[in-house]
């Protein structure tokens, strides 16, 4: 047992560091923090990690990967987000590329995954729908058969960004018949087709990012099926436990916490510091011990993938624990505002308010409230461990 | 000992719930916290009328004589209708501190212009290094020949925007964090020298921060004796927490039944949601939780009623069971309503808002159950 | 609303006071602490209410109950916590009288009522099987007919204090048709018949309270059936829902908490109490402020008892809460005894060992575990309360 | 970076495994537990013979020149089976003062005993009035021409029972708090002016209150430099405390493990109690809780290894955590096995009752979080 860095490894961290320092800068973090510039923002950062090389070290070197150890993929997770920076936009990165590249044939590899490294395509993901919930095989969007084509009607719901996206990548049914998951299929639809409408939904931090996406007899070319027709839910299950880098969110959390840190440092009550009030303190490491250790449950994982076992029921407890933590921070953020953690966006300076992060401890409070509800709740994920770790029915 | 309603109380609750099913109902509640003023006076003038404005005063200033049961009756429905209207800034605080040491002119100018919804008032006390410490004044008021200068600033003032006079905590004499020489001025919001800049908070609650630029006060805008305005504000606050608590209670109690009824309807997997037991045992957990809250509450509504002696302690006991019990009640509303629960459309979201709001207005869970920890355990005799 | 006491009432409390500080003297107090004097302490002090008329204050008056109202009933509650008096043996006074005088015939009553009263018989329980646990109904023991008897073979479980029991009240098997709850009948069983066997269990503190009891062809004549053959389910179920003050002990877990805090205050950590170590204090507090709580909880129930409620579902909120106070407070003792929790009962004065508590604290921790599993663990009152208070199913 | 186990700590763990499956059942280790000297030293001796006695000592005192991970490996079997015998208490404090502060001398006389089995020792830290504090020390030790005379009081002493030597901290300088000043001595349990009383703990361990009257020690039983034990104690029982943890984490892994075959077999209400969601959700959170313990035990291991800068603080998070964990798993454990949970016939209770000594021994849950907070977050700069 060994968790000590190897000379490379350090040498590699240097490089790693000095890239984000150069790369991400002053003028980029200040675009992302607009909403009108987000989206030009997310697009021109990429396009900078691909030019560098390393927008996507999860994906096989043949298709564009970096080769990289899972020493050296925690080490580059854990300098972005003590960095500061945000993780890329996972669905094309994360999601449908290693679907395409895996399930894929040669020529939507060839076409899609050079557009998806190079950020091209803003992607997004068509699975949950209205009523759907946690019973994602319910679904009911269904494609049907007109030739060389496929015409698609229903609609889905949470679609994060629709309202950017070029691309959607949805699970259709093709078939009633045989079990619920048995007629699936994996559709890639271009959102400029004909007949598809985007529905913004406002969320409960009163912004929007959410979307219902509906189709009215949208004609997909068949060409743009993954693999074989109803075999879509294997493909999204096998999408879903993929080994991921981070599922967890460790190195971000770890870095928010670092923020709440210094920010209750500062924050005064009663002449003494928050970060000396003993409850506070409870709370602060009540997360951070467990953090510390999620951290190496995570390093377990990612070395147990590394080493040939598949990632399935340990990523349960990686997301269960990660969006805890996550929530927790949050949470203690909202603490450290006090009152101020109410402020909506308002026109007013943060000098004049008198308070800079109220806003936006609310608006990741609230909006972190969905993390244990999405990508299947906690309480599926509870479900999952039970029946494939402990083996109860 | 009992724990009934007067008939009297009875009443009233239900002529709160009545107004709340018909003319202030989830959709109207909504439109009047996207309206400029986020607040509508029509509404106001109707709870003049219905006579709740008048609840806490005394009847020799033409109120009615309420106790804290009866404002606790109507904190709990103004909670289960997530009323925007500015009971707890007028009444409670602006009211209540004239209530109770105003002198004769100022209650009889005062007093019967609030009941009958004609002065929108509010309590400045709070200031950017403040935290969730009253005595922490840095606002200052010095003596002059024709009474006093106000200088200084006070931020989040509830209902700040609407507000035509202001009752601001200020500094006649001592240090920044002492618990003397803290005093209370009437100031009018349109004075000279008073700025106002006001903003939204997530409840909807539209508030402001006030600077005064010397503001020239007269003798007669002193309200209690000066430089004890600490216990004062300590009194009123304390009061006013338990009624907050109670619109807590409402909020509780209505984030349960939704979540309940959600759970009955809802079907994933082939079945409703709450016959998941997981989901079963988690919603009786809420279902204590609320049960427990609501039993606090009435100890302490009991307590300020008969002035028992552990009041103080009981109050900061409520204030941190609110927080954390409410916590837990609308993260389980959240939760179970799974994507909807984070929408802005659904109710659910709102109600959890103002639950949180609460958990901040007068210091949080941590801060009381510091100052609870404070009483009951450092220096004391336990006999 | 008015919790405030009546002139009455207070002169009530000076009555009830003087008589715990004279009645439950120190002699008496050294005999409860001492496995082999304890039968006869409970007797002794048992007989000393009786003959002050206060042994029964939950009986209707006829019966020999104190007419009290729900404010006197709260206030003697209160005093005899306060006093540091156990509350007394439930099972004669608590359970099988009750329902001796509600379902018993009058030669029953006259029977069994005064012995019970004056501490003349010892009884026990015998409802739990081995196997049954929570799923109490499921129960095999079974009475057969044989003519002006029962003949009873089986075997009960978990039966507190057995050793010293003169009666049994048990459920039994009647019948086998119908629903597993149709055929069970209540019998009231004398110790002393031939073929009863009590097979100590010791339990997880050390102790002896605990025995199985055997039956093997115990005759028990039928005078002795409670009510109606085949109705024993519907008198036990009523017998559990029955009112009782201070179901959720919270006197004895207030006066439990503030013993805690007064040991606290003499315990010194680096030179500090560790009452004032705020870690300390939050667990404090966090008990205390729920106890606050449920102190009203349980008059708000006594309160619609009183007035005509019935206390159902209710009883299921104070019994969990009511637990998990007990055991909370349970936990800090154990905290507060460091070291010391681990002590066995030992020959060495505490003078010697250097330490008072650590072994009674150590012997209520670990029987403590017991109270959220027994009379229908938490997790059975949490199903009765989504059942019949959410109305879930 | 790598979460391996060597092959030797692969057959280290299997051969220990092997011995506690088919010569310390759970009815031997009730035996032992209850004979006189609460220990087997027939065990001991097996014990010495298969080399785990040598395991942490360096090879040029004879031993295997193991580390952390090493004796993470033997504790946490031990933990699965409950095992009595002393090797914390003689292996790890005692050896492990000798073995870092002993000089030629005490090392190459006492090391080869242990290592033999030939030798029981006892660390006597703890004072009645010390808690948690291993720097609150009154035991004292004054110089005299031919040594040392050493007069006070030490108690709950691990293995006191069955110790023949002890190394007792006592001060030698300084007032009862100060860190300063404590020094460290060999001295035997049977020398004049020691008294013995001797008691059982919950978890079948002996353990022993000393009384020193006046007892003289030679100038070689000095262990280390003269009033700088503090820094050598807190260095021992650091490593010791990771040790209980494995140990912990072992038992727990027990636990859970019968816990979830019981709740397969057990029926109640015609199902398998296994079968009922909440069971099964708190299952999955015990579940996650030994996995969240056995990750920050193997940090704890590693930073132990590599000599991490933040090694401290890891540790005191872990046995934090371990109390935590430790109470939330032992808890679930005796719940879902109901009234069998808490018979003393069940092995359940005697896992948890270790576990709860594990949790007090070198200070409990909220001692360490204390540790951690004020290491963290108290006067320092998180730059």
């Amino acid at each position: 047992m060994d968790t000590s860095f190897s000379e490379a490894d350090l040498l590699f961290r240097d490089e790693v560091k000095n890239f984000f320092s150069s790369a991400y800068d002053a003028s980029l973090q200040k675009q992302f923090e607009s909403f009108s510039t987000y989206k030009d923002a997310v697009i021109e950062w990429q396009k900078r990690l691909y030019k560098q090389g390393w927008i996507a070290p999860n994906w096989p070197v043949k298709y564009g990967g970096t080769g990289w150890s899972s020493t050296q993929k925690f080490i580059f997770e854990a300098e972005r987000a003590s960095a500061g920076i945000r993780e890329v936009m996972p669905f094309g990165l994360g999601m449908v590329g290693p679907v395409i590249y895996t399930f894929g044939n040669e020529k939507q590899k060839e076409h899609f995954l050079p557009r998806i490294l190079k950020s091209e395509d803003w992607w997004c993901q068509g699975y949950s729908e209205p009523g759907s919930g946690s019973d994602l095989a319910s679904l009911k969007t269904r494609a049907e058969d007109d030739g060389d084509h496929y015409v698609v009607n229903g609609a889905k719901i949470w679609t994060s960004f629709a309202q950017y996206a070029d691309w959607i990548f949805c699970l259709v049914r093709t078939s009633t018949e045989g079990k619920k998951q048995a007629g699936i299929s994996f559709l890639l639809i271009d959102m400029r087709t004909d007949g598809i409408k985007v529905n913004p939904i406002i969320s409960i931090d009163n912004h929007h990012s959410l979307n219902e996406v509906e189709f009215v007899d949208v004609r997909v070319p068949k060409e743009n099926l993954i693999g074989e027709e109803n075999k879509g839910w294997t493909y999204a299950k096998s999408l879903l436990a993929h080994e991921r880098t981070g599922i967890a969110g460790v190195a971000d959390t770890k870095r928010a916490l670092f923020n709440a840190q210094e920010l209750a440092r500062r924050e005064i009550n009663g002449g003494k510091s928050l970060l000396e009030n003993p409850l506070f303190q409870k709370r602060l490491s009540d997360v951070e011990i467990e953090l510390l250790a999620l951290e190496f449950t995570e390093l377990r994982v990612l070395a147990s993938v590394a080493s040939g076992g598949a990632p399935g029921a340990e990523s349960s407890l990686l997301k269960i624990k990660g969006t805890e933590m996550q929530q927790a921070v949050q949470e203690i953020m909202m603490e450290i505002a006090a009152h101020y953690q109410g402020v909506l966006d308002t026109e007013h300076s943060s000098e004049v308010i008198g308070h800079e992060f109220g806003s936006s401890a609310r608006r990741a409070y609230l909006y972190g409230r969905a993390a244990t509800i999405y990508g299947g709740s906690n309480e599926i994920q509870k479900n999952v461990i039970a029946k494939a770790v402990l083996g109860l029915e | 000992m009992n724990f009934d309603f007067t008939e009297e109380q009875v009443m009233l609750r239900e002529s709160i719930t009545r107004f709340i099913q018909e003319d202030y109902k989830f959709d109207e509640r909504r439109r009047i916290s996207k309206s400029s003023s986020g607040i509508d006076k029509e509404v106001w003038k109707t709870f003049a009328q219905l006579g709740w404005l008048s609840i806490p005063f005394s009847e020799n200033s033409g109120g009615f004589g309420g106790g804290p049961v009866d404002v606790s009756v109507i904190m709990e429905e103004f909670g289960k209708g997530l009323v925007l209207e500015p009971y707890l800034p007028t009444v409670l605080l602006f009211g209540g501190l004239i209530n109770s040491a105003g002198n004769e002119d100022q209650c009889s100018n005062l007093l019967p212009k609030i009941i009958e919804g004609d002065l929108l008032g509010a309590f400045a006390y709070l200031e950017r290094q403040s935290r969730y410490e009253l005595t922490d004044v840095m606002t200052k008021v010095e003596s002059c020949s024709e009474g006093f200068i106000l200088d200084g600033e006070k931020v989040v003032v509830l209902n700040g925007l609407n507000a035509s006079k202001l009752i601001v905590s200020a500094r006649t004499s001592g240090d920044q964090f002492d618990r003397e020489g803290i005093s209370l001025f009437l100031v009018s919001a349109d004075a000279d020298g008073v700025d106002r800049v006001s903003y939204q908070m997530m409840d909807g609650q539209m508030v402001s921060n006030f600077r005064f630029n010397n503001v020239s006060l007269g003798t007669n805008s002193l309200i209690g004796s000066l430089g004890e305005g600490s216990e004062l504000i300590e009194r009123v606050v304390r009061e006013a927490t338990v009624a907050i608590s109670a619109e807590a209670l409402g909020i509780m109690g209505e984030l349960n039944r939704k979540t309940l009824e959600y759970s009955k309807t809802r079907k994933q997997f082939g079945s409703s949601i709450g016959s998941f037991q997981v989901l079963q045992h988690r919603m009786v957990d809420t279902f204590m939780a609320y049960e427990q809250v609501k039993s606090l509450l009435y100890r302490a509504v009991c307590g300020l009623a008969e002035d028992s002696d552990d009041i103080e302690c009981i109050v900061h006991a409520l204030k941190a069971l609110v927080g954390k019990m409410g916590k837990q009640i609308f993260g389980e509303a959240i939760q179970i309503h799974g994507g909807m629960g984070i929408t802005d459309e659904l109710d659910i979201g709102h109600y959890s808002k103002r639950l949180m709001m609460i958990n901040t207005t007068f210091g949080g869970e941590d801060h009381h159950q510091g100052k609870f920890n404070n009483l009951r355990y450092d220096h004391h005799s336990l006999a």
